[in-house]
């Protein structure tokens, strides 16, 4: 998914000058994650440099580069550390086109590694995506392999405003099914790990089916995609699993066809649970589906305590944990 | 290793509070002239005491004097003063047009107009302005229509922003003024990352941004510093020390122990400390910011001291905090009646032509007024229609914001 | 209520050594909306002052001194100010007694005007309690009259964790029932207007039933509680509507023995309505009252746009909108 | 009005990457012993180059010189030396652990031990400190149990954090060393406040606060020195300038252009730099702002100026983006052998006690290991019980917690 995201950048780099990448760390030496890498080089230090270790101030300038007509494409080392931004992101990016009618605006993408799985404790595995969907004017992505994360990512470059791209870094090596005790598979076993060269997108505003299914809806995304499918494959329940991609604006279409078909819904996410994006779904799914629900709808969540160290794959919604979800949603 | 006192708290105090008598006696006002004019090339390190200087040109005889004297003739200082004079007017009718109950709140530069006005007239009008409230100045002086400011104000129907934002948080892309922001300090590092994108695209247009000295707190603050340093960005950082922020003195904001101009020594900017209430000193050094910033040499730093001389915005009354008469004590004057006094010592003004001069910007304003007033005030409550509050969120509506604007009968 | 809000501090500072208070503007002056009036000149500098303009300083200092064993009550003169402090709040007050295992707290409590209807525009009318619901190790408190501010801050500066103490400004001078066209009655007209001298508490996390009603639920809190009442009088329907009054946490007892009685559910806030707290309001119902429910939960909230000047009656939920939402609760 | 040149954005690089000659003719090394001691009570604007300086203490006969001097018994130096091999041991043994798989990640403060040890001896053992992840040396130095430590970075089923936190980010209120937060720079204006309310207490103790030179860049870093200047908060503030954040070059964070120690003379900071690889300049500049602190004389900036000569964190691999032998390039050479060569130059240390002394050292520190990983590493996957993971969250446990809890199982 690395190279991906780093093909994406690349494309955009070479097609519009106006594109420009900065962060902590992704010049010369191209990212703690190396999504970045060789960018500098090929496009120069003013195209792609280093910035001081300041999120908040990363989001200013970004803001006013986008007035001056630039796209910059911001990255925040971890999810974690974008809350000193919140203010530039909240009051300033989200809000710039509105309160200038669009004589101003902020076609800013910042990306951020998310979630966790990788022991990287309490402030390298957070999942905010919540946060971002309560603002409105934001774009909320979060894609759940290569192919989409090159395809979205491009998306967001192009699109006219602020979108926040949300990376689960537990997906950036490989499609993690949620046993974190198995070997790990490589994206090239993965069909969606299969990234075409040169330019294409994948709309941002569009979830996509991952598996059809008649029993229950399975609403998701990031690395709870890959963890779903295998919760359903090991619960055995016929689970239409739907990869959101992007949580603002909701693909609110696809949800409700497959809740009318199903009757049942299950929500996953790894953010933590109250609050969180599962919310928001669960509310649009009994607003619209009301009359085709069988069963209470389920969340199956990260709990709501910090992301702890030692304990992660009990706080992780792993695949016995959805698996679980999947049979309450169908007795209930 | 214990201390023989125990440890106690240090919580600045003005000099003066409501009741007791009005106390500038801390200000150091140096005689105009004194403070030498660097080259912009200059190590910003050479030039470190400048921030605890104050560049003033007029001296107390309205004498334009010293190496930061301008030159300028004597039409553009005539120009000069009638923005200021423009402002002030403006200023005043708008405010009382909220007294009116003609919009819900307004927010006068009275004192400080040599600021906005002295500053616009530095800079190049294709250059990009990241202004706070208190620089109507600057639209005014770019002869932007009075009339479409008092739009914004009554959030009326021919209102660009639709309403949709507080009166005096103008924006106008054409008129280079940034979209103000009712979030303090957060424009001062965006001013630095469009001066940064200029440089990118190898332009030849500068930023300048604005901060009051209360908002320097604000870690916006530092970061535009940090980043302006760090690339050399184009752009000119300006602090308007007007003493207040709201209640608090400039103390509270840590004006207590150093200046203003200081904060920039630790970036390595060249920081300057100008009599913000002297036109022609205010000119100058933005001049020399302007040149330097031009010639790629970067960023600098500016402090315009000066006086908040009227309430902090309609919302509030100065005499709950300081003394009533305060502004009368300023010692650095009145911007307007300094630059009046200099044209006249200058033999280039006259009673007459200044009582011709006020008429003349009275009525237009007056003019404007009844314009603006035609197509509504929030008092009478024309205004957009609440269809509109839902365009602008995003480029494209989302089916979420369609079905909203439906509910709402729309 | 602000007289209320005044009390409780004074009354705190009185008990309580360990009490400070500070924010911008709220020693010599007492704060813009007056709240903190007198009390530096009764306790003196060091423990009610002005600080700089810096609210993610305001809220590092309160942790440091949280630390130490103080317990600070900050003001953000503006809800819609305290985003430049969110990452203090998230990522430090809230996880302090976490990551420390209790070692080091912060009993903070952070008060702060929130909601519209003053013509305050974007930036002087927002409600972003949301977002600090979905942060674990925060305590979100909305009051919505004298008594309950009263009772409610002072439970809230006894809390040993921080607390976000949301004062709708809309009810600062009056028990506001959203007719802005109408004249403003006092509190001195209003039951809850009428606030007993000396120390008392209202316990937090425990909601308050308003107003009995066998026909719907109507889950709300702040300013919105008084514009509920007003549509449950116009509309005829007979509403059970809950002051929450706590967020998180919630009462969730309370929620559920009305909606199981009721059948109905209507959720009623100023903040916009995507991802805002009747999301999770609607999931916890859903939920816990799956069986009970006759027709889908309503939510009737600000819109998913910025709080705008001129137009902030079309963009509050007011008393037509609320009857509005009953009867479509009703007809469901 | 317009420019010559077009616009361009400037960039820092550092003077060498990877396949380059390392490259430090940057770093002035002045003479030790040259820069003047002013009193405490001295006013912060008369020491302002005092910024640009470097206080250094250890000549190069390794003997101790100059006003900065503080003369300490020899008994107390090989105290210093000993917790500095100490932190060196024990930080050479946690790397080692993490890459055998006995826990996640590690980061090394080799060649800062000066900074942690020197400043931890240089306060009072009740003064409260609020520390980044490479103070380490704090808590050695206050002679805090190593098998603590190790349990803590082994989340093993005595670590007092109950695994909750990532390795190294220890929290011990009875050392007074706060709890490391992941992230950056918060604490240090957290460090402002604890000062503030140890004063508004009148109690007799202060605090300390460090921060990365990377980390300056962040608002944090500008509240806490705004803060710590307007109500003269007992507060030391140290910047540890290890040329490195990460792969960014401190070029990059700001100082190509000025000092970081610099900063604090804006806000009116007595701002001192210091040779942060000499012990006993390290300790003598520390003390010296500890007697200010103590003394109600406020806050003082320090930049301890130092290189990271490992790499950042076990995730990190330095030969990406820096010439792989920089480190023996570093002019001010290594806190431990300067130390040394110090007390054997005063007759008061030999090879040969050296060589017990790091015997001894490094059985502490295997002993201790021994005993922490009978209690568990995150490898053997011994921690504490799932069920402690929805504790203190808050104080009293909401019922949503503890349903959460049950549908874990517990
Ligand atoms: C982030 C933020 N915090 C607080 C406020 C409330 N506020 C509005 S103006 C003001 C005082 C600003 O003072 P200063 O920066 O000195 O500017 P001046 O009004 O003197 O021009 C305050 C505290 C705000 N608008 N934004
Ligand atoms: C707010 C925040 N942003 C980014 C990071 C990621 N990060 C961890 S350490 C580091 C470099 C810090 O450098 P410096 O402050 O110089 O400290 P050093 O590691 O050199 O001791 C970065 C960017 C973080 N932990 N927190
Ligand atoms: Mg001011
Ligand atoms: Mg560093």
């Amino acid at each position: 998914m690395v190279q991906a995201l780093n093909a994406a950048m690349d494309i955009m780099l070479g097609r519009d000058a106006n594109v420009v990448v900065f962060g902590e760390d992704v010049g010369y030496f191209g990212g703690v994650f190396r999504c970045t890498e060789g960018l500098q080089r090929k496009y120069g230090p003013s195209r792609v440099f280093d910035t001081p270790i300041a999120e908040a101030g990363l989001l200013a300038t970004a803001v006013g580069m986008g007035a001056y007509g630039l796209r910059p494409v911001v990255e925040i080392q971890f999810a974690d550390y974008i809350y000193p931004a919140t203010d530039q992101l909240i009051s300033e990016a989200a809000r710039l086109r509105y309160r200038s009618v669009g004589d101003f605006t902020a076609p800013i993408t910042v990306r951020a590694p998310c979630g966790g799985g990788i022991f990287g404790g309490q402030t390298h595995s957070q999942s905010p995506e919540a946060i971002f969907t309560h603002v409105c004017g934001l774009t909320t992505v979060i894609p759940s392999n290569p192919y989409d994360a090159k395809g979205l990512l491009i998306s967001a470059i192009e699109d006219d405003d602020p979108v926040i791209f949300l990376e689960p870094k537990r997906l950036y090596n490989g499609p993690f099914d949620g046993h974190h005790d198995r070997p790990v598979t490589p994206w090239t076993e993965h069909p969606a790990g299969e990234v075409p060269d040169g330019y294409y997108t994948v709309p941002l505003g569009k979830a996509s089916v991952v598996r059809s299914g008649e029993a229950v809806t399975v609403l998701t995304y990031g690395t709870m995609v890959h963890v779903a499918m295998t919760a359903v494959a090991e619960s055995g329940v016929d689970g239409e699993v739907i990869d959101l991609r992007t949580l603002i604006p909701i693909d609110i279409d696809t949800i409700v066809d497959s809740v009318r078909k199903t009757g049942r819904c299950v929500i996953v996410h790894e953010a933590t649970r109250t609050s969180g994006f599962g919310a928001e779904l669960s509310a649009l799914v009994q607003e619209n589906c009301f009359y085709s629900l069988e069963a209470p709808i389920v969340r199956v969540t990260g709990w709501d305590t910090p992301y702890p160290h030692s304990l992660e794959w009990d706080y992780f919604p792993g695949p016995k944990r959805v698996a679980e979800g999947l049979r309450r949603a169908m007795e209930g | 290793m214990k201390n023989a006192v125990p440890l106690r708290l240090h919580v600045p105090e003005p000099p003066a509070r409501p009741g007791q008598e009005a106390d500038f006696s801390w200000v150091k006002v140096p005689p105009a002239g004194t403070v030498t004019r660097p080259d912009i090339a200059v190590d910003p390190y050479e030039i470190r005491r400048h921030a605890y200087e104050l560049i003033r040109v007029l001296d107390d005889n309205a004498a334009a004097v010293g190496p930061w004297d301008p030159r300028l003739d004597a039409e553009t200082v005539r120009r000069g003063l009638r923005a200021m004079m423009l402002t002030r007017a403006y200023d005043e009718r708008m405010f009382r047009a909220q007294r009116q109950g003609k919009t819900s709140f307004y927010m006068r530069c009275t004192g400080e107009e040599a600021v906005g006005v002295g500053q616009a007239m530095a800079l190049d009008d294709r250059d990009m302005t990241f202004p706070t409230y208190r620089q109507q100045g600057l639209l005014i002086t770019r002869g932007w229509s009075l009339v479409d400011m008092m739009n914004q104000v009554f959030s009326n129907t021919r209102d660009r922003l639709k309403g949709r934002q507080m009166p005096i948080m103008y924006s106008s892309k054409e008129a280079g003024f940034f979209s103000i922001s009712g979030n303090l300090a957060t424009q001062f590092s965006q001013a630095v990352g469009w001066a940064m994108a200029s440089a990118i695209k190898g332009d030849d247009r500068i930023a300048a941004g604005w901060i009051g000295e209360g908002a320097t707190a604000e870690g916006d603050f530092h970061h535009a510093l940090t980043f302006a340093s760090v690339y050399r960005a184009p752009v000119i950082l300006n602090i308007v020390n007007n003493q207040y922020a709201i209640s608090s003195f400039q103390g509270i904001a840590g004006g207590e122990r150093t200046t203003f101009a200081a904060r920039g020594l630790g970036y390595g900017l060249p920081s300057l400390r100008v009599d913000g209430n002297d036109f022609l000193a205010v000119y100058a050094v933005t001049r020399w910011a302007a040149d330097r910033a031009r010639a790629n040499l970067g960023s600098t730093l500016i402090e315009l001291f000066t006086y908040r001389a009227a309430a902090h915005s309609t919302s509030d009354d100065p005499s709950k905090y300081r003394p009533a008469d305060e502004a009368r004590h300023w010692p650095l004057g009145d911007p307007i009646e300094r630059l009046r006094a200099h044209l006249v010592a200058r033999g280039e003004w006259s009673d007459e032509r200044h009582g011709q001069l006020a008429a003349e910007v009275d009525g237009e304003v007056r003019d404007a007024l009844r314009e603006a007033e035609s197509y509504g005030t929030l008092g009478t409550g024309e205004h957009h229609s609440p269809a509109t509050m839902f365009d602008d969120v995003f480029k494209e509506m989302p089916w979420h914001l369609r079905r909203q604007r439906q509910e709402l009968g729309y």
